[in-house]
This record gives C-alpha cells, structure tokens and sequence, in this order.
C-alpha cells in the first residue's frame, strides 16, 4: 500500500507541474501556432488530472472540448486570421528560440 | 496488478513529457501536430491503464471519446494551416 | 443515381444490422434498459449505411483472413522501427519511390494507403491516379515483394460489384 | 497472481516500451517522414499490446470488444493522419532527409 500511494502521489505531481507548465509555456510563447499545440496538451493533461479527482464525467467533457473542438477552432481562427505559419517553410532550418 | 498499472501510467507520463520537446523545437509546425498526436494515443493508454486501476468503465469512455477526437485537430490543421497557398488564402 | 437501384441483398442488411448491434452493445457495456434508445439507433445506422454504401463489397472470408497477416505485420512493424529508434547509429536510409498500382481506384486504393503505412517500413505518402509515392524508412531492403503481396490481399478483400457479397 | 496475470504484465510492459521507443523516434529521427514512421507503428503497436493485456483481464466480453473497437479507432486516425500529414508535407516542399 505504501508503494501505491507514492506512486500515485508522483502521478499526481507530474501532472500538477506539467500544467502548471504548459500553461506558462502556452502564454508566453510568441509563436501562436506552438501556443495553439501546447494548448492541446495541456487539454488533455487536465483531462487526466479530472480523472484523477475521480470526476471523470468532467474529464469526458474536457476531452471532447478542450483538448478535441478547441484545438481545431484554434487552428481555424488561427488561419483565418492571416497570421502565417511562423513555422513554416521560410524559417523551416534556423534554430528558433525555445 | 495494481502497482503495475499505476507504475507504467507514471512512465507513460513521463514518455509525455519527453515528447514535449519536439512541440517546442519544431522546427516545422507539421513535427509539433505529430508531438500533439502522440500526446492523444499516450493519453488513450494512460486513461485505459487508470480506468483498469479503479475499476470504472466510465473512463473507458473517456479513453473513447479521445481516440474518436485525436484526429480532429490533426485533420484541422492539414486543411487549414497548412494546406498550399491556394487553400490559405480562400475565406470561407 | 444507379447506385441506390442496386438490388439490396439480405445478406448485407443482416451482416450490418449484427455489426452495429455489437457495437452498441459494447459501447453500453451491455446494460439491457439501453436497447430502447438502442434499437432505434442501431437502425439509423443501418438505413444510413446501406443507402450510402459503396459500389465495392467486402468479402468477409477473406477480411477474416486478412487480420492475423495484419496483426502480425504490424508487430513486426513495430519491432523494426523501434529496433531503429534505440539503435545507436539509427540505420535509417529514407527514400521515396513511386509504385504503380494494380488496383482500382477508391476504396480498395485508400485502405491499401492506409494499411501501408502500419506494415514495416512503408508510408502511403500521396495517391495520384495509379501511381502511389510511397516514403521507405530503409530504401536499401526488399520492400516490393512485401508490398505486391499486401496489394493483392487487399485486391481479394474488396469485390467489384456488391451482389458478390454473399458468395464470399 | 495467476498465469493470465503474468502474461498482461509482459504485454503492457512491452506495449509501454514500443511507447518509449515511439517517444525516442519522434526526438531522435531526422524529418517529419520519418518520425510519422515511428510514431504510426510504435504507438499503434504499444497501444496493442496495452489492450491486449487489458483484454485477458477484462470481466465482461462488452469489455474487450470496447477496448478492441477504441483500438481500431486509433489505428485508422493515426494511419489516416500519417498520410494526411506526410502528403501535404510533400506539397509544402518539405524534402526527404538522406543519410
């Protein structure tokens, strides 16, 4: 039992930092196409984190909102915009800022 | 049984995690909608594992609802984002 | 619209009503009180699918057939590419080579595209009339052979007309 | 543990390595057409062998035919976007890595 509640403690804990994480990293990235995927993760990393409240009726609803509808209206409302692909062909070698 | 599930859920979590750098390198945006898509099938696996782990068949249905919308995004973005430029420029 | 004249065999009503029911039957893990939203369900489906059928019709004996070969080509598939991926030198050496197709047009080319690119070292990459560009993870190997059998297995899956469905 | 135990176990610890190998090709592998390589048939595989092993503990036939039909939904939208992603990489320009 001790092992079992380490184990789910580290769970936890990989997923608590990982959104805290993502979500830092979704603000702040200046490429909005790389925010848009980041975004993605960190849906589907919520949704694990309401499985692990043992809500997992929410976590159904997050998986198919957030990290499924969301993520293609993104992009949509990403490309409808205009904004080109930061990462596309043109800047396809250099080494871009992490 | 138990420890085991939990165990490779946590590995599976990290194997997420690791996957996480090819979102931020790219360095095309078609490498960082693969890193998403393999986020979706690990997903599917972590929540199968967790729906083993407490018993509950309404997690199978999340694991469902994932594998139905892991193509969404992808399928989106091919058509969107990074057709040709004849398909970027239209405004439907 | 001949494809709606087409005569509806019992055999394909049947084999898809059955088909629709497990699935129902598995998404609501079985719960007797869902078959009154089910039964109508199940129907829709049915009534959906036959109209919107395509000229093509499965053999299912053959289908049968067909799913060990794909089970274990695609262990196999994965054996390999993960073998590359730990390899210290990674021997990879891509290529991308066209390959002309036997089959017809629609479906039968589509689920070859996408079984392709499941078996060992093939990705279906773009499908231009009969000529298919097909990216290799290791161009030195033999991978004709492999490809010219799995063409002709799914050749045998999907049957031209579907009134031939029930002699399958 | 029974015997049904220990073979699940190997399943989804090898299914968890095919993962692990899909995880290094997709950080190690040099262009998009690779990495779709070892992202479609490692995590297909992996996936597999987790439902597999999963499948030998299941308690009702419901079960495994759900766990079955939730593996064939990834199979075919990872097959799918594997082509879908490979052939407007070809449009796009993208060129194939040689060694």
């Amino acid at each position: 039992m001790e092992g079992m509640t380490w184990l789910g403690w580290s769970f936890d804990a990989f997923v608590g930092a990982g959104l805290l994480w993502l979500a830092w990293r979704a603000l702040a990235s200046p490429d909005l196409f790389k925010a848009v995927v980041l975004f993605v993760a960190f849906g589907l990393l919520l949704a694990l984190a309401w499985v692990r409240l043992e809500a997992p009726d929410v976590a159904l609803a997050e998986a198919a909102i957030g990290a499924g509808l969301t993520g293609a209206l993104l992009i949509a409302a990403l490309t409808r915009l205009g904004i080109s692909m930061a990462s596309g062909r043109h800047r396809n070698n250099n080494k871009e800022e992490l | 049984m138990q420890h085991l599930y939990l165990l490779l859920a946590v590995f599976l979590l990290l194997n997420l995690g690791a996957g996480m750098w090819r979102v931020l390198r790219g360095p095309t945006a078609a490498d960082r909608m693969l890193a998403a898509q393999l986020f979706g099938t690990t997903a599917v696996a972590v929540l199968l594992l967790l729906a083993e782990l407490e018993n509950s068949v309404a997690l199978r249905d999340v694991a469902l609802v994932f594998a139905l919308l892991a193509a969404v995004t992808a399928i989106a973005f091919v058509r969107r984002a990074w057709a040709g430029t004849e398909d970027s420029n239209d405004t439907r | 619209m001949n494809k709606a004249r087409q005569e509806i065999d019992w055999w394909t009503v049947l084999s898809r009503a059955m088909l629709f029911s497990i699935i129902w039957w598995a998404l609501t893990d079985g719960a007797d009180g869902s078959w009154l939203i089910g039964g109508p369900v199940v129907l829709c489906a049915l009534v959906a699918s036959v109209a919107l059928r395509p000229k093509e019709g499965i053999v299912w004996r053959e289908l049968l057939f067909f799913v060990p070969f794909f089970l274990w080509h695609s262990l196999i598939g994965g054996v390999d590419v993960a073998r590359r991926a730990f390899h210290p030198r990674m021997p990879i050496a891509p290529e991308l080579v066209e390959y002309p197709l036997q089959l017809p047009p629609g479906l039968p080319q589509v689920t070859l595209v996408n079984i392709m690119s499941l078996l060992p070292g093939t990705l279906g990459v773009e499908l231009e009339g009969q000529m298919l560009k097909i990216h290799l993870l290791d161009g030195r190997g033999d991978y004709l052979s492999g490809l010219k059998r799995l063409e002709r297995r799914v050749g045998r899956i999907w049957v031209e007309s579907a009134d031939d469905f029930s002699r399958g | 543990m029974t015997p049904g135990d220990y073979l699940s176990a190997a399943l989804l610890i090898m299914g968890s390595l095919f993962f692990l190998a899909g995880t290094i090709g997709l950080l190690r592998f040099p262009d998009v057409y690779t990495r779709l390589h070892a992202l479609t048939k490692a995590d297909n595989v992996g996936l597999g062998l987790i439902v597999a092993a999963l499948a030998i503990q299941a308690s009702s036939w419901a079960g495994v035919v759900k766990l079955v039909l939730i593996w064939l939904l990834v199979l075919l939208a990872g097959s799918s976007v594997s082509h879908l992603v490979s052939r407007s990489a070809l449009h796009r320009g993208v060129d194939v890595w040689k060694g």
